[in-house]
């Protein structure tokens, strides 16, 4: 698939539907994921941040994905792992870190929860909980209540391997394809529930086949490659849009690093595992399809990932000097107008 | 001003609500065409279509998952569950999705979605179609849990959560829903939620119960009267949060306190009425905290003769009331 | 299908593997279980039985389904549609009735449960709940504990339509193909739960189709044809006892009645689909094939009939007189050894 | 004899059972090569195999309702629920199903299942790594709860539950594995269930709790003593049955009850154990029944300065106790 592609690239300086320009735009939402992701974990070490979840291998089925959407009217039902299509939708790094560290002026949640999990404020991405596969439902709700409203927006929903084996992910599919709802079911296949292996999760190889069971179309995909995911989407964005009810799609990706920081992967993949993903990481991927697309040189590479690096540690200067919250707001928004859910 | 039972009083305030309001929409099994298997949403997919009252796939999870969705995307979803002992497939998506949604998001979203769940028993359901949910619900911050038991306070309350912006269970007792008829007025109004209501004022012992138990409760309280025994009876109707101030008053002025409920006493409702009263009124209390309920067995037996054996009845409730005054 | 069995069963006067003595059996059956069945509506009248689910229409897909399996050692996980499977085990019309009128004798559940749920003291036929679906996993536990065990046993485990959608049915399946269990999905598709028609359940037509999301396969079959539905049994039968894994089996019937005693079909379903409907009648289409095949005559059939309504007479005035419970056994096996479950 | 922590005596007793007995097999999410995230299933996949140590699909529901199958048909499942907050898709299977199979079949089958559920906060969990969920499993009959807090009760109280002929759900508290040490014997014995235990005898005041809050609870006990008070501690244990026996009579011969838990109060074991005592104990008390519990707001914020104001400390308990003593 990148081969087609980069060819097509070659000749027209864009990429299927997505232009030179928005290609390095997206590698460079990648290159400052990683430095951000990387850094994240560095916190972790130093005692500062609790745990998080790395987008590490993840990077280019996000960005890719998000760009074949529209984030002024559409809704995204993120997973703990969306770590790159936060950034992607305009998440500034200082808000990701006020998350991780537990700050007062985190958006998402004012550290009531984990990272990554509340609403955003600026667009419609939110992630209630951390129960796995409980979006899928509330996503059939919100593209149910677009239908009505008649609106153009699509819901997309995002959700690991693991999550596809709830029940909720069932009947999720099932009342959408019933009502034809305008919702993207986007799985991110990395071959892995924290340690169970795809083999003991399902007795079948690919997610996307399912989506038959439910009477709309399902899609796998290379999911480091960025045109072939952005090219899937496009297209069930356009069905979605026209009315047409939802899509599965599958990326294939790699989990490069552990479940979470509290994980120690070598527990359970072999060596020869672990040694094999570094064939798809896909911020290597998209720097040589751009370069040798003529769409990136070695020198601007450099640069982006020295701003990304600076970007950086600008961001962690700024949210480790910030203030964490006090007690008093805990008591805050339990029910509208209250201060306090209590029994009185 | 028109005398209604229970359930028309039900279907007549969504009927009313849904003409109000167009984001007001109706789902769960069989709500369409059927009009429910108890007829609460009769006439509502004639009057509304099919895109407001939506007859949903038999999944429980999914029709409180789907209704949290369209709930905060702009709607106000009423999910119907078809009987109180399938709420627990919903469990999920209900304790530990919509209950946090406003708290875990730090104000940014909200879930204003009513849960109608049908309970209770004395129906000759067996284990299956006469469970009491209340406890959970009533558990867990972030969700209001009311519990009407005339058609008065189930048309003010049904508004109440109607219109909440918070997720809101409410809880109809079966055995009301043709039993219990009353008078209920045409014209708009509804009842806070949160408001314990004294339906049968009394000097000489405080009953607190709900449901269909407020009923047997009040027949229990004539017949003591006969006995000249003025017994006060509390109608809890909201269950979440409960009426503190109201449980404590009555129970500190009458001195004595009976707590009657038809779900199984251990780790329940009135488990929680007995702490408020034994921490609040201590001092003002005569006798012991006494709680009347059904025995801890799985709630209920199918035979009718067990049945009847299990349910609190209004001769129990009045053994328990001689019982306590006597002390 | 019918038809081709038919010639065969001309030649051999056995029609595929089954005997004509073993059809006029299974024939034998479906009527008892008819008498039966209308009897207990005629009690629910009455104000006898409390409430009662028919399985007028689904007679020929339960005896052909039954008679595929090994009640000696097979497990049977039934829902409250089964009525005519359980006679076909060898439930006594007089069980049956005790359940239907909650008399202390009832062998399932001694008359704490609604009728055909509980359990049966001699063959390994249960219903816990009447809580739809919640029967599936269970059953794959029940196939994991025989794969662990070296058992032969084979699971089946019966469910409607409607069950198809909640995602208790979507776990057990992707857990059973996980671990090649031997347990058959037995799914009796009348088009309707209760009311919802089947286009309001799902966004597709077959039930069966989406046994290839779990690895396994699925089969479609005209529950009025007993000798179709016994081939598809005989085959997952032996699939399970070879150790070759599930399957999934969609019996197409009619509910020829309202969906229980306290329903009224006439409100959702049109006068034409109650009409048609008895085309689909599976004691007339047995009957015919039996006497097409020179299994049945006339006089015979008659005879059949007066048995089985001389059988139900008589076990109703059996059951009739019989007691009901005392209140005092209410208390009993709550927990082992406890004749109270209580906080004591 | 040998000084274990919590986690170590949970591992040891499922590997000493699982060889003792074959028809004892563990199942849920990672319980295999990664050995449980909490490390309670180490080394048992490679002892055992994959047929005894089964990793499951992430799917609660099935989780549940595939053991109680198993159970059913011979085995004595040991299903693991990663955490506490993800047990809510199981609820149907357990409060639903594997609570009546004895009642419903009128004992003709049984489930002699065992569901482990590492629960409770001061982990820095945020909402969903904190949750207590104990209540709706203590409110239903046929099923027993244990909530061991010391690695003793630890063993003793799941070889009960192992051994039990019904389903037992054990409550460990996640803060304790790794914190908690004690003395646990290396040969087999057992702690019947419904037996609460008091930890620390006294006279003053006796204090109510389970799970971390015991620790706590001890830890306020031993400051309260300095300054002269001589406070019981009574760890119940056995969330259903209660022990009403051993909180009646230490209630009654102290005359004062504090109840100690970390859940929110509404509806919960804290409420069920103040209404035992209002009822059984109401002559004997010289003080009103005090409850300590964190606030009604979703248990718990991932702030740590908001994680630590929300629950209760040994310092509060102590505050409690004082103010209780002075009355
Ligand atoms: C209902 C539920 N069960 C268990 C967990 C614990 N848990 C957190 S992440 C995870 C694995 C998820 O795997 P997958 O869906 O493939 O997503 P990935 O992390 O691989 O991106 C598990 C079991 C949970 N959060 N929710
Ligand atoms: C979890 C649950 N939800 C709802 C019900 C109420 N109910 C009983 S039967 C039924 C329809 C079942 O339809 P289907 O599975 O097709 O079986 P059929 O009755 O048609 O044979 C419903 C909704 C239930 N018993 N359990
Ligand atoms: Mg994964
Ligand atoms: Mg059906």
């Amino acid at each position: 698939m990148s081969a087609t592609a980069n060819q097509s690239s070659k000749t027209s300086n864009t990429t299927g539907r997505l232009s030179g320009d928005r290609l390095v735009e997206l590698y460079r939402t990648m290159v400052l994921s990683r430095y951000l992701d990387e850094r994240v974990w560095l916190l972790n070490r130093q005692g500062k941040a609790a745990i998080a979840a790395s987008a590490q291998g993840h990077e280019a089925t996000q960005v890719a994905c998000i760009e074949a959407t529209d984030p002024s009217q559409d809704h995204y039902l993120i997973y703990y792992r969306q770590f790159t299509a936060m950034l992607a939708l305009g998440t500034e790094p200082e808000e990701m870190l006020r998350g991780f560290l537990a700050k007062e002026a985190d958006p998402m949640n004012a550290a009531r929860q984990f990272p990554l999990h509340g609403a955003h404020p600026r667009v419609d991405l939110f992630n209630f909980s951390n129960v796995i596969a409980t979006q899928l439902p509330q996503a059939a709700g919100v593209a149910l209540a677009d239908k009505l409203k008649g609106s153009d927006a699509v819901t997309i929903v995002f959700f690991g391997d693991g999550a596809s084996s709830q029940g909720d992910t069932h009947e999720a599919m099932n009342f959408a394809g019933v009502h034809k709802l305008p919702v993207i079911f986007f799985c991110e296949n990395n071959r892995y529930a924290i340690s169970v292996p795809l083999e003991n999760q399902m007795g079948i190889e690919s997610v996307a086949s399912r989506a038959s069971g439910y009477g709309f179309p399902g899609v796998q995909v290379d999911g480091t490659d960025v045109l072939a995911v952005h090219e899937a989407m496009t297209a069930a964005v356009d069905r979605a849009r026209a009315g047409d009810g939802p899509t599965l799609i599958e990326a294939s990706v790699e989990r490069l690093l552990p479940h979470t920081t509290d994980d120690d992967h070598t527990r359970y993949r072999s060596a020869d595992d672990i040694e094999k993903m570094s064939d798809r990481d896909p911020i290597s991927i998209m720097s040589e399809l751009l370069k040798r697309s003529d769409l990136l040189t070695d020198s601007q590479d450099e640069s982006i990932h020295a701003n990304a690096k600076k970007r950086v540690n600008h961001a962690t200067d700024t949210v480790d000097a910030e203030p964490y919250p006090g007690v008093e707001s805990m008591f805050d928004h339990v029910l509208e107008g209250s201060a306090n859910g209590g029994n009185s | 001003m028109a005398e209604q039972t229970v359930i028309e009083a039900v279907r007549q305030t969504m009927l009313a609500e849904m003409k109000r309001d167009d984001s007001v929409i109706v789902l769960g099994e069989d709500v369409g065409s059927r009009g429910g298997v108890f007829l609460a949403t009769d006439g509502l997919v004639e009057e509304f279509g099919e895109n407001r009252v939506i007859d949903t796939p038999l999944a429980e999870s999914s029709i409180c998952g789907v209704a949290l969705g369209a709930a905060v995307n702009g709607m106000r979803p009423i999910a119907e569950i078809q009987f109180a002992d399938f709420v627990w497939p919903a469990i999920n998506q209900l304790v530990g999705e919509a209950s946090k949604v406003r708290y875990g998001t730090n104000g940014v979203k909200n879930a204003p979605m009513t849960v109608r769940v049908p309970y209770g028993g004395g129906v000759r359901g067996g284990l299956y179609h006469s469970q009491s949910i209340e406890v959970l619900f009533a558990h867990t911050p972030g969700l209001s849990v009311v519990a009407p038991a005339t058609p008065y306070d189930a048309k003010g309350l049904l508004v109440s959560a109607i219109r909440s912006n918070d997720p809101v269970i409410v809880l109809e007792h079966k055995r009301t829903y043709r039993l219990v008829k009353g008078d209920v007025p045409e014209e708009n109004y509804s009842i806070p939620i949160g408001n314990a209501e004294i339906k049968r004022p009394g000097s000489d012992l405080s009953i607190f119960t709900y449901g269909l138990m407020l009923h047997y409760s009040l027949q229990a309280a004539e017949m003591a009267a006969a006995s000249g025994l003025n017994v006060e009876v509390v109608d809890l109707r909201t269950l979440r949060p409960l009426d503190e101030e109201t449980i404590a008053e009555s129970a500190s002025r009458t001195g004595k306190a009976l707590i009657i409920q038809e779900d199984t006493p251990a780790v329940s409702i009135s488990s929680e009425v007995a702490a408020i009263i034994g921490e609040k009124c201590f001092f003002d209390l005569d006798g012991p905290i006494t709680r009347l309920g059904p025995p801890e067995i799985p709630p209920m037996p199918f035979s009718p003769v067990q049945e009847a054996a299990f349910m609190p009845s209004p001769e129990k409730i009045l053994d328990a009331i001689n019982k306590l005054a006597q002390i």
